[in-house]
């Protein structure tokens, strides 16, 4: 693929720089490269914490507004920010109602989050951490260790950033987190590979009409090396996959998000949409809310991530409520 | 030979590893492309001239530098190998608390600490393709030695072939583990990594004249 | 470029259903496939109408909803809409305060605005129509009918809509879509190609290290194939033939739009806005308002549209106002 | 040969251009391919499968079932053609107004009034590469005919050539102007369809016995 870029070793400093900048209402940097609001939370309320690599845009520092995060730290390309980032952070962040600390399942993030985690203890500030791993394809619900987190993280960080604006105690954000967490499921598709934006190098490669059910967000071998197949029959291969997952029953309410990872189309994600409704139907499981978009991608990868979440009135009630960030506005 | 490592060998001995990573991180990189990301080449050559610029920039003691070094490394966001190595680095100094030099008992614990100090970050084991394959053994191997030399050689020779070890493992830690077969046939890189920090840990003390 | 399709035939339908259940909050469908807001606009204040081709989404449907379009006739891929359904739609937004009817320059929407235009009249309904042709690269400013309507199109949508909701007559909504149109120039330019969803044929083709500045929508082929260059260069090219076409001296305030067409990703455009904004700061001119993102695409190519508008204080206020649609919240 | 064109040739007529589309609407698509987009033939396919059900559908009246097919031809969202055919259609009502049927002046009118409606749509000129080049001359020859039959013969021949004149033009309007000189060498898709209505004119009114 061909890009426009510069040199590789100014990247990410330079796209913090054009995306502050195309969101200069909401957002700036602070200290090293760190993402904040332009307009701080009141101290009152607990703050939200994520960090991860870039070369998703606009995960994750595109979820940072109000409603949603207060400070996201940004690694280099695909790579977790190191540990003297993230605790700045959450020094930054740290304020008598407490910090939630969001970290998605990938090792450099979980071993990053780990050490600040035991350094945050000893300095005595006051976070918690949800680990999100919603990535069905990876490992068995009671194996959550081996289960990845993917776009799973907005909705977790949607609901427990809501709440956090309503002034509920860090526990109860945690609480909450934790349950959009636990009725979460993710499954990933690809049928094109993207290249590194640094060295060029391809991520993953394809035959011609194949497709790969379960494929990570960096080329991560899936499964389900299969036959491309039409939007409906695509749709009926992987959303019982995660109803299934999350044992779903009839009468019960649930989030769809369709997650586009590049250069899969929202007209195609539309399409996969429709038929996941149609199929809830048939289930008489209701589809409550649904989002369509590219949140996470993984540069120029064709193909998309179908989340599914079992949702209750409180949970629907905060992914409902207002936010106010460059990737989601409610 | 000298039978302590002062603040200067010390030195002399991390410039011969970042000499070593300078000189061979296009094969690290290469070798990442087969079951990773292909980025290992460049994430230790920044975190190798970070060190090096820590070894200016930081106050000139022992534990001190290993500390900063430590902490430098750890801020190299280049995914899993800065959190190790970072670890590696400020465990070393943790043991190294108060000394202005190491004797070689001493150096078996510092390097202990550091092994245990890593270990704590991962739960992958000796056969899991990581650069533990080539930490466990060089560790080891500097804990029974007769002199700093030997210890070092030793620790070299040990760490390589730890590393040389994983060509034939598949890789169940990091992002290779997702790759299935596709490193197989190839060493680990980051294994390789520490084969080369260990030689240049050599080297240097050696060249010591 | 494998997509997830089903029956091409079906194809708009098909995406219109899951696009108005994506939406459901701000959307529906009425009448003959048209997409209306869920929440009707009072009918004291003037409406917005526009049609175009599908293929392109979010555009155009993605900007119906408060502070912005009323409704969207939305066409075949790639292809206007015919009259019937235009008509259909003006009929339904006619009122005494009036609509706004914008129009891109394309041949075959022109074609089919003309003929509604001439019926509207015939009946009496309270039309007036705004052509939107911003693209400098297929005709001096000078000679408008040659120049296609691009992104451009959303600021004129943003301001007039602003203008609508604050109850501005029908000829203020006109003036200042005009005016905000007679100020803005896009160029576009692509590295890669993309696919027709119903035919799978090709849209344009490249060198492996061409780009073509100028090209358009659809793969009309620009003037300027070149050697790709990096995201600085690429803005270095650029921007000066935006500026020299809307003659901006020093002093002056514009609005920068990035409008990413399909794979080329988010990460890409913030450092043209970089760079942009370096540019615009060596000439003191400033750089008011931005705005990165994939608002009007053409499936799966590479490249983007460089927008730039002069804007007054009263632009500037209108572009600020609240809108609530699926691809512009404010 | 009848001398006059009442509801039933006409249906006859117009189910033979029908006709004619749906045998080469590939090609139609094919020649769209060089310098459009592809799409002429599927658009017109999709016209003409509505024009046939719009005979089915429309009360059983000349000059409303003109207009009904030039609306719904409208209304086929397939770009250019859609609105220029439909207005064809369209206008040939407008001239017909009141008749039940149509003697060869008459017939030259509604075609004098196809062809200005269209040119009202489009600045394009004969030689600009469009439906223009075969609509001009089948419309002209049509005028100075002895007879029906002999009018619909040089009406279908006359388009032929002018579509057949286009294959050395370069395109100027439509989508096919911004592809340089792909398009030369080969006829244009939308004055192809011109010279294939007009034979199905020809072959229907002929076909009455
Ligand atoms: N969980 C882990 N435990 C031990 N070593 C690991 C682990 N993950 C990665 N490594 C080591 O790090 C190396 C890869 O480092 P690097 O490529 O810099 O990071 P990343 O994999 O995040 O791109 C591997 O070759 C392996 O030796
Ligand atoms: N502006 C125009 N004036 C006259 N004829 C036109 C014009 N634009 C297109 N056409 C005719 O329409 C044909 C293309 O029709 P079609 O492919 O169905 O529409 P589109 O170009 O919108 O895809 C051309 O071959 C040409 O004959
Ligand atoms: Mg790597
Ligand atoms: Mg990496
Ligand atoms: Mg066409
Ligand atoms: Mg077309």
């Amino acid at each position: 693929m061909k890009k426009f870029l510069n040199k590789p070793v100014n990247l990410v400093a330079e796209l913090l720089e054009g995306f502050v900048l195309a969101n200069a209402d909401k957002l700036k940097l602070a200290g090293t490269n760190l993402v904040v609001r332009t307009n701080p939370k009141s101290k009152n309320k607990v703050a939200l914490v994520t960090l991860g690599g870039s070369g998703h845009e606009p995960a994750l520092s595109g979820f940072v507004g109000y409603g949603m995060l207060d400070i996201s730290v940004p690694g280099e390309i695909f790579a977790a920010p190191g540990p003297p980032r993230v605790i700045e952070a959450l020094r930054l962040a740290n304020r008598p109602a407490g910090v939630l600390f969001v970290v998605l399942n990938h090792a450099g993030d979980v071993m990053t989050a780990n050490i600040v985690m035991e350094m945050a203890k000893k300095e005595g500030l006051n976070v918690k951490q949800i680990l999100t791993h919603e990535d069905i394809s990876t490992g068995p619900r009671d194996n959550p260790d081996e289960r990845r987190g993917l776009v799973g993280a907005l909705p977790v960080i949607k609901v427990a950033g809501a709440a956090a604006e309503q002034r509920r105690s860090l526990d109860d954000c945690l609480a909450i987190a934790t349950r959009m967490e636990a009725n979460s499921a993710t499954l990933a598709v690809a049928v094109s590979g993207a290249t590194h934006p640094c060295t060029g190098e391809p991520i993953a490669t394809f035959a011609d009409d194949e497709m790969v059910v379960g494929m990570g967000q960096h080329g991560e071998a899936g499964t389900g090396s299969q036959k491309l197949a039409s939007a409906d029959k695509t749709a009926e291969i992987m959303l019982p996959m995660l109803l299934d997952d999350l044992k779903i029953k009839p009468g019960e309410q649930v989030l769809a998000l369709l997650n586009g990872v590049g250069s899969t189309t929202l007209m195609e994600l539309y399409l996969v949409l429709r038929r996941i409704n149609q199929l809830l139907a048939e289930k008489k499981i209701s589809l409550a809310r649904s989002l369509v978009g590219q949140f996470l991608t993984v540069q120029e990868m064709g193909g998309f991530q179908m989340f599914i979440a079992r949702m209750d009135p409180e949970l629907l009630r905060l992914w409902d409520a207002p936010c106010n960030t460059p990737a989601l506005t409610k | 030979m000298p039978d302590r490592i002062d603040y200067n060998i010390l030195v002399r001995m991390l410039h011969a590893a970042v000499q070593q990573v300078r000189d061979n991180h296009q094969n690290l990189s290469r070798l990442d492309s087969f079951g990773g990301d292909g980025d290992h080449g460049t994430t230790m050559l920044r975190a190798m001239e970070l060190l090096s610029k820590t070894i200016d920039s930081s106050p000139k003691q022992l534990p001190q530098l290993l500390h900063d070094i430590g902490w430098a490394i750890m801020g190299v966001d280049g995914g899993a190998a800065g959190p190790l190595f970072g670890t590696f680095f400020m465990s070393m100094s943790e043991a190294a608390a108060g000394k202005d030099s190491l004797d070689i008992p001493t150096l078996a614990t510092v390097f202990d600490s550091a092994l245990a100090g890593v270990q704590k970050r991962t739960k992958a084991q000796v056969g899991d393709k990581t650069m533990i394959d080539a930490l466990v053994p060089a560790v080891r191997a500097l804990r029974d030695a007769p002199d700093l030399a030997t210890a070092l050689q030793n620790a070299a020779a040990a760490a390589q072939s730890g590393a040389d070890s994983t060509k034939n493992f598949k890789a169940r830690f990091g992002r290779a583990k997702n790759a299935g077969d596709k490193s197989i046939g190839s060493p680990d890189p980051g294994a390789t990594s520490v084969a080369l920090i260990f030689r240049g840990f050599y080297q240097g003390f050696h060249s010591h004249g």
